[in-house]
């Protein structure tokens, strides 16, 4: 499938790097036209060397960038999911299992990072962070945290759905300590809209990586980023449009992926669709 | 009763209904064929699964697209039901024949009011029909299904009505064209023995009166023999037996029928005839005045040499809601409760009248608002830790919904071993072994405990759940309607295996159920329950065959039975309670 | 009185968050490197021009003071500087801008028109084309229309907007200059104009946004349509346009409304990659505009008006719901 | 500047269009949001858009191919000075008038120049309040303290008394703060949005963030003015253009754009369109040289402090690559820089310390390195650079090439304010190396080496960003300023240049020439040896 060949790009990234003699990073001016800056050759350049072209102005291989930049994409996409289904769990289970002013805690900072504009505040972060931390690691923590309110509010719904069910009551009533309880009987029975709800925030969260390289706030150059190849290809466009159209292609199909992949198993994990789907 | 006339409304021939196709295709109805005569009341029962509601929503063509079906419905005058679509299908619905359906609760759209969709009954087929004039037509509807104030009721939604009522408001949508024949499927099923009871009257009533023809779908023997005139029995999609409601109830032909009925718990006949104020049988049978406001029975003191109760449960009140602003839901009220070592107790009420949450109060999942609870002489919330565990390991509870009462991620024996991990400290040896001795207890195949839930069926699935509660030798068993979610037939079972498991066990229990004829098989004694209150309290005879409180006695009448004439006389003295 | 008292308790709640929000964003802006009063101090600039302006601009104390003093000028207005060349800020104070030197509620209510029109717009058009489809597609279900809607919802979610927004402005603007590539033209100015510079934005919101909802109205769809209610309408013999249009459709509504509110509070607040990629002078380029000027209180003052919008949406999303749910009417 | 020209078509006259007319409207599009039109709080140039409203007492006469020349405006001269250089007077032309009809006098000027020192207004060039006499803790006239060292004997004449000798004194009067503010008015915080105008215009409509549209002052007057043409009937500053899109629609010269000019820089991914588009081409017009581009080596930093290991930097950068990524090619780019004095500015003399490549020789770097004991090479260097203007891309090329040198740098991008901050806040410089560009204010030497140079100019708003300090560069620079005579002067700023070099504390790399690009009916564009701004005072539009 799709995401396994992304997968496998970004994991092999380094080793393409090595084949193919390409890394994102070395200038290139022999791979220019000396005349305008532009790629030489037509098309971005596009040739056995450099399969999607070089960047103009640097002859930087675009087929390194892409690569190296699912890599970003992935890692900060699939560690800030991490990071927000982790936090999402532990909280939007812990509200919905225990209820009370533990609850009402959750639920109410849930609500104010959903009133939070963390677009705005994460440009303003990136600004202020000391650059002895690595902006990848800022990101993660930044975009995971602003993502757990969400996952939340899906977990606790779901506990509640399973909390009310009588295998957990039995369990109560049997002794069971309530931390053993929840995590024993409640956890387990909520893997599948966590997947679900996980799956489906990997491509947005490379999107939101994605738009704040596009703003100029994502991960410093030169890292390679899908969303900073855009920004930086805009100008291009008229001139080199191979340029947006190769990592434009890269961060739609991604998404578009993982998209595809939450709905299978969304319908896959929900009997009611996977009724629909039989006829 | 009344012979069919001139030749039958409806006459079904060879239906055959299939869901998909292919390998993966389920019959759900296997070539039925029967007979609906004009002012007749046809009663189509059978176990779940057996194809009723199938069959209903065939006749006017509400299946899913998935399912095939064939064979003729031939309807007098209209020709052949299954052959007809579109517009001439819809012309007939609700016109000609119109449905009543099992859940009044998600039978009426919740964003509309109740006069919006009356009124929409009324004027599909008469487009005429000023809006006016309808509203007027809605009202005689709503008064003739005897709802109270129905001006009013016009404007509410329908999650601002009772059940009882909105099954009323459902039944006034159906007649609201006087069609000629109304298929209900389970239209009181979903509803307490009082207000079934009810409605059975108004439906009686009402197709007597305008000689409307009813197919009756529903799997309980009682409204059976309260209303229907002739019988059909399905089993899995085929016609086992058909003939009229005497023949089949009181001489079954085929041994499914047979089988049917001698599931069915039995009341004894009683008298509905006693006072509150008639202290009958000494001091252990007793009620409260028929005056709310009087609280619950006050506790007897233990006679004295008898055992520790096993529970003991003194001024117990529950408040829901209300900490801040006062008149929260009071769901329990000052409730005393004792059971002795070995005693069933069977706890009775309608829905709402507090049941569960006194279940709830005595394994702990509820906070009393007042009182106490002692189990075998301790009281619960006074220990914490290790004492605690102590004592829930003595009292086992089994949950109402097998579909629900174990995880689904655990393997059958995983979750009967869970007690016995939580509480000793068996190595894992002994507990397989105690596991396959407890499955073998409730009578579950050797093997079982490899499967998963999903794998098996409700009722062994509850013997599951029992198989937990037991488990660690509890001293009480608390079971909370065990078996109100299965068939009768797997009911009969359950309740052979508890009174079999207690005999060998001797654990007492707390049997909850709205179901009279069950707790009068099961129980020692009854305590009834009414609005939070404790309102009668006696040897289980006693209690069913003289009840003292009024409410008690309406219960009582309100429990259909199976004999056709019983069941007439108990529906005369229910008139007499009720006017 | 009981719907007064949970109207109360939201607002409150609300504040609670504005509250949170604002002082996070102090707190955070504080932390930056760099000084407002260094921006307008001029060049070159010496260490007493630099007091003076702090002085002046009221950064002169620690920010837990600033912070108290921004939340009284909310309520009582401020002043800066003293006689004749003091600055008023009138109450509701939310700061004020010394770069662009006019109060941050001004500037915001310059620009609001403009993210209106574009949130407005936008949103209607994907409410109901979105929703249309979305019903379309679950009463085709199966056929070739729903697959080819379901294809084109996934691709609408997965397109980032600045992407979409940029091939459009290339393909629309620049090859075939059938639509401005940018900028925007008050309603009052012009209303055509208004709708010619706002088409092309609209359009690729619209898709977007208009994805997710084509994908929710279908499968509520198919849920409502296989309810109970949907049943009996049919036994009383409704015409299907009847059952689909007055008793599924709003019931199809419902979960949308709390996502449209959401939605729309965040595109107010977040509107600023849209603005960005088309130009538009509104609310989201005053706040990209505010943290390319650090410009401290205006930056606060946006962040806070966009908390302000989701939180307002929130609240009224819970009335709208009221309004079209009775069950969820307070009594 | 030869091949550049040929390339180009040309950087100056003849690109300008037809021949110029009065009347027509033109658009300036300005990507910012924000444009201020009050005296004070402007930093903006003599020949830009705050001199279309405001005059000032002397002005610069900017002609395509020649050094800026400092020329008089509201006054007669460019202002006398009897005692080497501490007091100046000028004296005002007859008839002048503001907006309002009210006459100029020299105590408007006098009440402009004290207003820019109240709290509230500032935040524009302030090299007078440094000069001035006594002005120490002076905080403006609103409270009824005057500056006694700003006289006005009659209402013709200003006398100003400086702390010390200041030769530049001409050029400094010619920032926006001389511009006059009728005596007793301009209190508001928003004056900049209802000036009361000196010059050719006055703001006839604002709208904040979207544009401000000006019209012709009617008291203005033509004979008194030999700096303005002021050819247009009014003129439109149309506010939030992105740059990018500004380009693209320059390009496409639809009517509505012919009689408009971009602000902003032509991109390099624009200029490689506009170089493939005949019709554009004409229409561009690119400075013949610009501001310094260099990179900054903080001598306060770890090996940096040693002048040897700066000194190897002057060899790894590869400059070719920077003008690479600056523009595509070295001739859209700029020249290679080696000497800290800009180009345009007279009396510059060209000079290198450091004779190498373009491309830079490695090799020779190592050998320097290790020679100062880093045989290692360095590594973990951090790169401050600003996001703006294709700042990250020139930053990549430089870390690119320094890596060669076995220099290793982490680039560390940040917003263009943040970017200040660090350069002009001394406990924010957390950076190594910075990569940085400078415009001098005014077209004098002194402009180019005081501010980067001068210990004065470490933190405090000052930026020195190599934080570069010694006493004997200190000295020669107190000493140039003093100089009155303009030659002296030149020499003087010539071996101030070249002391400075010697030290190695920054590394220049190009004079980056800027690009703009006008429609096709904007006539009189053209851009001046200094600075590379095109003059707005001159542009008109054809019919
Ligand atoms: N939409 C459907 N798709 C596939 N199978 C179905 C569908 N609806 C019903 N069935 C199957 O048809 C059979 C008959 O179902 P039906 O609902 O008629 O049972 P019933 O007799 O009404 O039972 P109950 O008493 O539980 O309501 C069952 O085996 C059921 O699983
Ligand atoms: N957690 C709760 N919060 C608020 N009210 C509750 C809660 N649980 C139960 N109630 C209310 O308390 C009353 C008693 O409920 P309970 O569940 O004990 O009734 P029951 O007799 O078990 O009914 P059923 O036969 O329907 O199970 C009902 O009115 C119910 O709505
Ligand atoms: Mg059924
Ligand atoms: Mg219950």
């Amino acid at each position: 499938m799709l995401i396994v060949g992304f997968v496998l790009l970004a994991l092999a990234a380094p080793l393409i790097t090595r084949i193919t003699g390409q890394d994102p990073y070395t200038y290139d001016k022999t791979a220019l036209d000396p005349a305008s800056g532009l790629p030489a050759g037509p098309l971005g350049g596009i040739s056995a060397e450099h399969w999607f072209g070089v960047e103009p102005l640097t002859g930087r291989d675009v087929f390194a960038i892409v690569a190296h930049g699912a890599r970003t994409s992935f890692l900060i996409g699939v560690l800030a999911t991490a990071v927000a289904v982790v936090l999402g769990v532990a909280l939007g289970a812990s509200a919905g299992y225990f209820g009370g002013w533990w609850d009402r805690v959750v639920g109410w900072t849930g609500d104010v990072l959903f009133g939070f504009p963390y677009l705005v505040f994460m440009i303003a972060l990136s600004a202020v962070a000391p650059p002895s931390i690595p902006q990848t690691l800022l990101l993660v923590v930044v975009i995971g945290f602003f993502g757990w309110p969400r996952v939340a509010r899906v977990v606790r719904s779901a506990t509640l759905g399973v909390a009310r069910r009588d295998f957990v009551r039995a369990s109560q009533v049997m002794g069971s300590p309530a931390w053993r309880t929840l995590t024993r009987r409640v956890l387990p029975n909520l893997w599948g809209p966590v997947v679900v709800v996980a799956t489906l925030s990997i491509p947005e969260r490379i999107g939101l990586e994605a738009a704040l390289s596009f703003l100029g706030v994502g991960v410093h150059p030169p890292t390679p980023s899908w969303g900073r190849s855009i920004s930086d290809a805009i100008g291009w466009v008229q001139t080199d449009p191979m340029l947006l159209v190769f990592p434009g292609l890269a961060l739609f199909g991604a998404t578009l992926a993982f998209n595809l992949l939450g709905d299978g198993l969304r319908d896959a994990l929900d009997p009611r669709t996977a009724r629909d789907g039989a006829h | 009763m009344t012979p069919a006339a001139g030749g039958p409304l409806l006459s079904v021939r060879d239906l055959r209904i299939v869901f998909g196709t292919g390998a993966a295709a389920t019959v759900a109805v296997a070539g039925a064929s029967w007979d609906l005569g004009p002012g007749e009341v046809l009663a189509v029962v059978g176990e779940s699964g057996s194809g009723k509601s199938v069959t209903a929503l065939s006749l006017l063509g509400l299946l899913p697209g998935s399912a095939h079906v064939t064979g003729h419905a031939e309807l007098a005058g209209h020709g052949d039901l299954l052959a007809l679509t579109g517009e001439p299908l819809r012309r007939l619905r609700g016109a000609v024949v119109s449905m009543v359906f099992q859940d009044p609760g998600s039978t009426l759209n919740p964003v509309l009011t109740i006069g919006d969709q009356l009124t929409e009954a009324v004027r599909v087929h008469r487009p005429g029909t000023s809006r006016a004039a309808a509203r007027t037509r809605a009202l005689d509807l709503l008064e003739t299904v005897r709802v109270p104030d129905p001006a009013s009721r016009l404007r509410a939604y329908p999650h601002q009505l009772s059940g009882g009522q909105l099954q009323r408001v459902v039944i006034a949508m159906a007649l609201a064209d006087e069609p000629a024949g109304v298929v209900a499927d389970e239209p009181t099923t979903a509803l307490d023995v009082t207000v079934q009871a009810d409605v059975l009257d108004l439906l009686r009533d009402l197709t007597v009166r305008r000689g409307t023809s009813v197919v009756l779908i529903t799997h309980d023997m009682g409204v059976v023999a309260d209303l229907a005139d002739r019988v059909v029995v399905l089993r899995h999609g085929e016609v086992v037996e058909t003939g009229t409601v005497r023949e089949v109830l009181r001489a079954p032909r085929a041994e499914y029928t047979r089988e049917l009925l001698a599931a069915v718990p039995q009341l004894p006949a009683a008298d509905l005839g006693a006072s509150a104020d008639v202290g009958a049988v000494g001091n252990a049978h007793r009620a409260v005045p028929d005056d709310p406001a009087r609280g619950s029975l006050p506790g007897l003191a233990p006679a004295p040499g008898a055992a520790d109760p096993v529970l003991d449960v003194r001024g117990v009140s529950v408040t829901y809601g209300g900490r801040w602003r006062g008149g929260g839901l009071r769901a329990l009220d000052e409730v005393d409760l004792r059971i002795g070592a070995g005693e069933v107790l069977g706890l009775v009420g309608e829905s709402g009248s507090g049941k569960s949450t006194l279940a709830g109060v005595v394994n702990g999942l509820v906070r009393p608002t007042a009182g106490s609870v002692r189990i075998g002489g301790v009281d619960p919330t006074t220990l914490r830790g290790r004492e605690l565990r102590a004592v829930r390991a003595r009292v086992g509870v089994v949950f109402q919904n097998p579909y629900s009462s174990l995880d689904p991620r655990s393997s059958v024996a995983d979750s009967v071993a869970e007690p016995l991990l939580l509480h000793t400290s068996d190595d894992p040896r002994e507990v397989r072994e105690r596991v396959a001795g407890l499955l073998d207890a409730v009578a579950l195949p050797a093997g079982s405990g490899e499967r998963f839930p999903h794998e098996l069926s409700g009722g062994q699935r509850q013997r599951v759940a029992i198989a937990r509660a037991i488990a660690l030798g509890p001293d009480l068993l608390i079971a909370d309607e065990p078996t109100s979610a299965l068939d009768v037939s797997v009911q009969a079972r359950v309740l052979d295996l508890l009174a079999d498991l207690r005999a060998r066990f001797g654990f007492a229990s707390l049997f909850i159920t709205h179901d009279l004829a069950v707790v009068g098989q099961v129980a020692d004694r009854i305590a009834v329950l009414h609005r939070g209150r404790l309102v009668e309290e006696g040897p289980a005879d006693a209690v069913l065959t003289r009840p003292l409180h009024p409410y008690t006695q309406r219960l009582v009448a309100a429990a259909p039975v199976t004999d056709p004439d019983e069941q007439h006389r108990r529906r005369t003295a229910w008139r007499a309670l009720t006017s | 009185m009981a719907t007064a008292r949970y109207l109360l308790t939201r607002l409150a709640s609300g504040a609670g968050v504005l509250l949170v929000v604002a002082f996070v964003t102090f707190a955070v802006f504080n932390l930056l490197p760099s000084d407002p009063a260094q921006l307008s101090c001029g060049r070159p600039c010496t260490p007493e021009n630099l007091a003076l302006a702090k002085g002046f601009m009221g950064l002169d104390h620690p920010w837990y003071q600033q912070f108290g003093q921004f939340l009284a000028g909310i309520v009582t207005g401020r002043t800066f500087g003293t006689g004749a060349t003091a600055v008023v800020c009138p109450a509701p104070c939310f700061g004020y801008s010394f770069q662009e030197t006019a109060p941050v509620v001004q500037l915001i209510a310059d620009r609001l028109p403009v993210t209106v029109s574009l949130a407005l717009g936008a949103a209607v058009l994907w409410l109901v084309v979105g929703v249309a489809l979305g019903v379309v597609a679950a009463l085709r279900r199966g056929t070739a229309v729903d697959h080819v809607l379901g294809g084109l919802s996934v691709v609408g979610v997965s397109a980032p907007v600045y992407l979409l927004g940029l091939l459009g402005i290339l393909l629309l603007g620049f090859t075939l200059d059938v639509v401005p590539v940018s900028g925007y033209v008050p309603l009052t100015q012009s209303p055509v104009d208004w709708a010619w510079h706002l088409v092309l934005p609209w359009i690729v919101l619209a898709l977007i946004n208009g994805a997710v909802y084509v994908r929710l109205a279908r499968g509520q769809m198919l849920e409502v349509l296989s309810e109970d209610y949907v049943r009996t309408a049919r036994a009383k013999g409704l015409r299907e346009r009847t059952v689909v249009g007055k008793h599924a459709l709003r019931n199809v509504t419902l979960p949308l409304v709390t996502l449209f509110g959401l939605d729309l509070g965040g595109l107010l607040g977040g509107a600023v990659i849209t603005e960005k990629t088309f130009g538009m002078p509104g609310v989201g380029s005053l706040l990209l505009d505010a943290v390319g000027q650090l410009d401290l209180p205006l930056l606060l003052g946006t962040t806070l008006f966009a908390a302000f919008l989701i939180v307002v949406a929130n609240i009224v999303v819970d009335l709208v719901y009221g309004l079209l749910d009775p069950r969820a009417r307070i009594a | 500047a030869c091949g550049a020209n040929e390339r180009q078509g040309s950087g100056s006259g003849q690109s300008s269009g037809s021949t110029p007319t009065k009347g027509g409207t033109l658009t300036v599009l300005v990507s910012s949001t924000s444009t201020n039109f009050d005296p004070a709080k402007s930093q903006s140039l003599a020949i830009t858009s705050l001199a279309l409203v405001h005059r000032r007492l002397t002005s610069w006469k900017v002609e395509s191919g020649k050094p800026a020349e400092l020329v008089p405006d509201l006054a007669t001269d460019v202002g006398s000075t009897s005692d080497g250089g501490t007091t100046w007077t000028f004296t005002l032309k007859d008839g002048l008038l503001f907006s309002d009809g009210s006459p100029i006098r020299a105590a408007d000027v006098k009440w402009g120049l004290e207003r820019s020192f109240a709290a509230s207004f500032s935040g524009g060039l302030t090299y007078h309040k440094d000069l001035l006499a006594g002005a120490a803790g002076y905080t403006g006239p609103f409270e009824g303290a005057r500056l006694a060292s700003i006289a006005t004997p009659d209402e013709k004449t200003l006398v100003f008394t400086l702390a010390r000798p200041y030769g530049d004194w001409g050029w400094v009067a010619s920032t926006p703060a001389f511009a006059p503010v009728p005596e007793g008015k301009g209190a508001e915080a928003d004056y900049g949005l209802k000036p009361i105008a000196s010059g050719p215009y006055v703001l006839s409509a604002v709208q904040q963030g979207v544009k401000i549209e000006m019209s012709r002052n009617e008291h203005w007057s033509a004979a008194s003015d030999d700096v303005r043409p002021a050819l247009p009937d009014s003129v439109v500053f149309s506010l939030g253009q992105a740059t990018d899109v500004v380009s693209q629609r320059l390009v496409a010269d639809s009517a509505a754009d012919q009689t408009a000019f971009g602000a902003g820089f032509v991109s390099p991914a624009q200029l490689v369109q506009v170089a493939n588009n005949p019709s554009a081409k004409d229409r561009l017009v690119t400075s013949e040289s610009g501001a310094l581009a260099f990179l900054s080596l903080n001598t306060r930093r770890g090996p940096l402090q040693n002048a040897e290991v700066r000194k190897a930097f002057q060899y790894a950068v590869d400059k070719a690559a920077f003008q690479v990524a600056t523009a595509g090619t070295a001739a859209l780019a700029g020249e290679v820089a080696t000497t800290l004095i800009t180009d345009g500015i007279s009396g510059r003399e060209e000079f290198d310390l450091y004779p190498t490549d373009p491309s830079g020789d490695p090799a020779k770097a190592k050998e320097l390195l290790a020679a100062a004991g880093y045989p290692q090479g360095l590594s973990g260097l951090k790169l401050l650079v600003s996001q703006s203007n294709n700042g990250p891309a020139q930053a990549q090329a430089i870390q690119a090439a320094l890596v060669k040198a076995g220099i290793g740098v982490d680039l560390q991008v940040t917003d263009e304010d943040a970017y200040y901050a660090a350069i002009n806040t001394v406990n924010a410089d957390e950076y190594d190396l910075a990569l940085a560009s400078w415009q001098p204010d005014f077209p004098s030497p002194n402009a180019n080496l005081q501010p980067l140079f001068a210990t004065s100019a470490i933190g405090n708003g000052g930026y020195n960003s190599a934080r570069y300090s010694s006493p004997s560069v200190d000295a020669a620079i107190a000493a140039a300023q003093a100089t009155v005579d303009t030659d002296a002067a030149a020499k003087a700023w010539v071996a101030v240049d070249k002391a400075v070099m010697a030290d190695s504390p920054v590394v220049p790399l190009i004079y980056t020439r800027n690009s703009f690009l006008r429609g096709s009916k904007v006539t009189n564009f053209f851009i001046g040896a200094f600075p590379a701004y095109p003059n707005y005072l001159a542009v008109g539009v054809s019919s």
